[in-house]
């Protein structure tokens, strides 16, 4: 038995994360947001919302809050950790993959995970854009991705 | 984390019984085929025909009823494969009426059949799981083949009336199959005092082998055979027997039988230990099924804004071993079918978390969860979106 | 009676190897759901990982195309279910050709599907059993959607050319499915080489447990569920997984790669040794099946004027075990039909016997039995109405 004993489910990157997260949005904190975005829906078993902090173009805090599985708690924790210091246009360029492999890795089927996590950066990006009333650059040249994981096709990902 | 560990998925899966255990490795050197007429068979023979009939007392039938099959998989396959095979030889009889809240092997039988065209209906629960008898009845008839309910819920452990249903089924001429498999060793059952035709069962989920179960069949009730080959189980159903676990699901049954009055009670004290610690330490939590008709040992509940593979690991990670929705479930973004198809939020669906006690559980591994789990559903509800 | 049991009935099942009986006595416990996530769970699946490697290894496979099933049987069933189930749908090719000789989880198969109006032809075999590639031919064409021919026979150990005949089947289009069952730990045996499609073995026939076997499919082949249910096996075969068989077949595996061909070598040895003492010692004798393409370990010999039956259990009261025709016909007075197909006398075929070598025995048990049978036979014949 002993022999098989006992890989986690996930890389043990993602379980550092997924017990320690870091960047959590306290309720008690007052965290003075110039973005939020929010995607999912309780419903679909998973929901993400992100808030950002914008200095000069460049993200200078974050916190997000998630109700999903470990690997999007992870996920969350590990964008939250690569978009610091990012300018607004790496940020928005950030794609599920430099999560993953950040993570060491994530199961096939829990790919959309990390998908929500950078979706919901990009939504708060678009709505600090939008509160600052300027345009917004990056979209046009960003492929949309659809909400719905099991819309997620590796054609939809490469398009990023 | 710690080195104990509480294991609280014994509707997924049971540890083996020492006993069983014990007589499994001795049946390990009874290696002679039982099909063949010198020493060595005859010995395996002697064993099986005993497993026989502990199966058979356990479930209250004729030791003659009892096929051995790789599981309740498979008994489930083989008892929908009957009628099938009669609807393709042209029976009038051509409809199979079964429930929204069936195991896998049901369901997805259910759904190969619907894809090449066969009639199944798929009977709806009440907000508790329960099957109603007169919403039932409605979908009986003259043209109903066969009609399978199964007697307890592997997720919620909701009881279903199986005698009263099995009257209405037979009152139509149709035939009566439940899959007794999480009840067994639980609650009574009984083949005779019910009238089923076609009982199911797993040795795993009462401390007995893998990959070894029974399809009890009553005698004069159709038959077709699901494997196909040699001429064991009378015909009913082919392969070299598989004399280990043949002698470890019968000394299983036997044990069951002999513990089952103790053995329900624990369970149920178990249980409702825990359910009154959940609801009076952690606010806001549902819990699902049926609490009048339940299987002792089962407790399934929905913790709002905290999801449920996220409790499970955060569980795991300290020792404690939980299921969320089935078990088959796991790895995949569905909620639990279960849930849903008993009218429950699908948010609530998708954050249930499967509670199973068993044998070797105590007291103190109550304690430990209640300790453990408080926290955790807290940390995860400041963490969600709300 | 003598205390000592000379077993040569392997060809139906064989002891478990010591290494074997300590893996899966030690995988008892091993009771996690490989399905679930959890710790126990991670513990299961990753036992069943190892042991669908040691598989693959063997039978020269990818591990993904490895299906665990609750033996041979049920693999056969599953790959002839599959083309029942694509000629259902409509396919063009709505024909199967196997042979006359198949084990009888493919002949009972193949008698239910033609009951039931599907078109199956059973190629004839010539008098050493041997499927002919030429009278083969004359049976494929575009209509057919699936051969079946196994390795080696289970009664007279003859060995088909499966990589011949491949080649004829996927010429016209069909895919090939092998019962290697009996050939397994004896002959090399090579999914890659062969280019088969199909390929169904029993752990219990190479020193691994009773209660499990391997369906091993292709990639891109057509593929159809026969036990519906849960995810296990990407959805191939549901059911709990039999962690501890799946360990035990795993090892018995790489066991029978290690010493394939010292095992080989030994088996063909030990037949060699009796087929000579029993044509020297015993006037009037017949050897069954072709002694070119042989499996090692299968000696199948006739004797004339003496019945199975009374051989069989003359032999048993020496403490000797064998079989009489296939080891699925005991209990009945059936001849054997696999000498019957092959053109063998019917009187010949009643009174055949087959010894099966294992790992286990020694040339001191052939000397036992070449003492032992000569007065068996001289005794009976003298009874004999010749
Ligand atoms: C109600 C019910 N039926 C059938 C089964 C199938 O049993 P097995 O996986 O042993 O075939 C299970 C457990 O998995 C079950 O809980
Ligand atoms: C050639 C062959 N195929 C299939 C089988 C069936 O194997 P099992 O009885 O383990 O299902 C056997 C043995 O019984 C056999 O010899
Ligand atoms: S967030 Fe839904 S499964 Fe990971
Ligand atoms: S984000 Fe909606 S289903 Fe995954």
């Amino acid at each position: 038995m002993n022999n098989f004993m006992s890989q986690w489910v996930y890389t043990p990157i993602v379980k550092d994360h997924f017990m320690n997260p870091r960047n959590t949005w306290r309720e008690d904190e007052h965290f003075e947001a110039d973005g939020v975005g929010e995607v999912g829906s309780l419903a679909c078993g998973d929901q993400m919302r992100v808030a950002i902090k914008v200095k000069d173009d460049v993200i200078s805090d974050l916190r997000w809050l998630t109700y999903g599985c470990a690997s999007a708690i992870a996920s969350t924790s590990m964008m939250s950790e690569l978009a610091i210091g990012m300018t607004l246009e790496e940020a928005y360029r950030m794609t599920p993959d430099m999560i993953t492999t950040a993570l060491g890795g994530l199961p096939d089927h829990k790919f959309h995970c990390s998908v929500l996590g950078d979706k919901a950066l990009r939504a708060a990006i678009d709505d600090f854009l939008e509160k600052q009333g300027r345009d917004n650059p990056f979209k046009k040249t960003i492929a949309k991705v659809i909400c719905e994981c099991k819309n997620v096709t590796d054609i939809k990902i490469e398009e990023l | 984390m710690d080195n104990q560990i509480i294991y609280l998925d014994n509707n997924a899966t049971t540890r083996m019984a020492d006993e069983v255990i014990q007589a499994v490795s001795e049946a390990l050197v009874i290696y002679g085929n039982a099909s063949s007429m010198h020493g060595f068979g005859r010995d395996a023979a002697a064993a099986i025909e005993q497993a026989r009939h502990q199966v058979a007392s356990l479930i209250d039938c004729d030791p003659s009823e009892v096929v051995f099959t790789s599981g309740a998989s498979e008994a489930n396959n083989t008892v929908f494969n009957i009628f099938r095979d009669k609807i393709d030889l042209g029976s009038k009889r051509n409809r199979i009426v079964t429930t929204t809240i069936e195991h896998p092997s049901i369901i997805e039988t259910v759904k190969f059949l619907k894809s090449r065209g066969y009639l199944v209906d798929e009977v709806p629960v009440d907000k508790t799981g329960r099957v109603d008898l007169a919403t039932l009845k409605t979908y009986l008839g003259e043209d109903v083949a066969l009609v399978s309910v199964m007697t307890g819920n592997n997720e919620t452990g909701t009881i279903q009336p199986i005698e009263e249903i099995t009257k209405l089924v037979h009152a139509v001429g149709a035939y009566m199959h439940t899959d007794a498999t999480q009840a067994i060793g639980k609650i009574p059952v009984s083949m005779k005092d019910w009238d089923v035709d076609y009982m199911s069962l797993s040795g795993h989920k009462f401390y007995g082998p893998k990959g070894i179960g029974v399809l009890a069949v009553k005698k004069k009730v159709p038959f077709e055979t699901f494997i196909h080959g040699g001429h064991q189980e009378g015909g009913k159903r082919a392969g070299t027997y598989n004399t280990p676990s043949i002698v470890g699901i019968g000394v299983a049954a036997e044990l069951a039988e002999k513990n089952l009055e103790s053995e329900s009670k624990h369970l149920w004290h178990l249980r409702e230990m825990l359910r009154l610690g959940i609801v009076q330490t952690i606010p806001n939590v549902v819990v699902n099924g049926n609490q009048e008709h339940c299987l002792p040992g089962t407790l399934d509940v929905s913790f709002p804004s905290a999801e449920g593979e996220s409790i499970l690991l955060y569980l795991d990670l300290d020792g404690i071993e939980v299921s969320t929705g089935s078990a088959c479930a796991s790895g995949s973004l569905e909620p639990s079918y279960v849930l849903l198809a008993s009218g429950v939020d699908i948010e609530l669906a998708h954050g249930s978390i499967r509670f199973s006690f068993g044998h070797y559980n105590t007291e103190d591994d109550v304690k430990y969860v209640l300790q453990k789990l408080p926290p955790i559903i807290k940390r995860l509800r400041e963490l969600s979106t709300r």
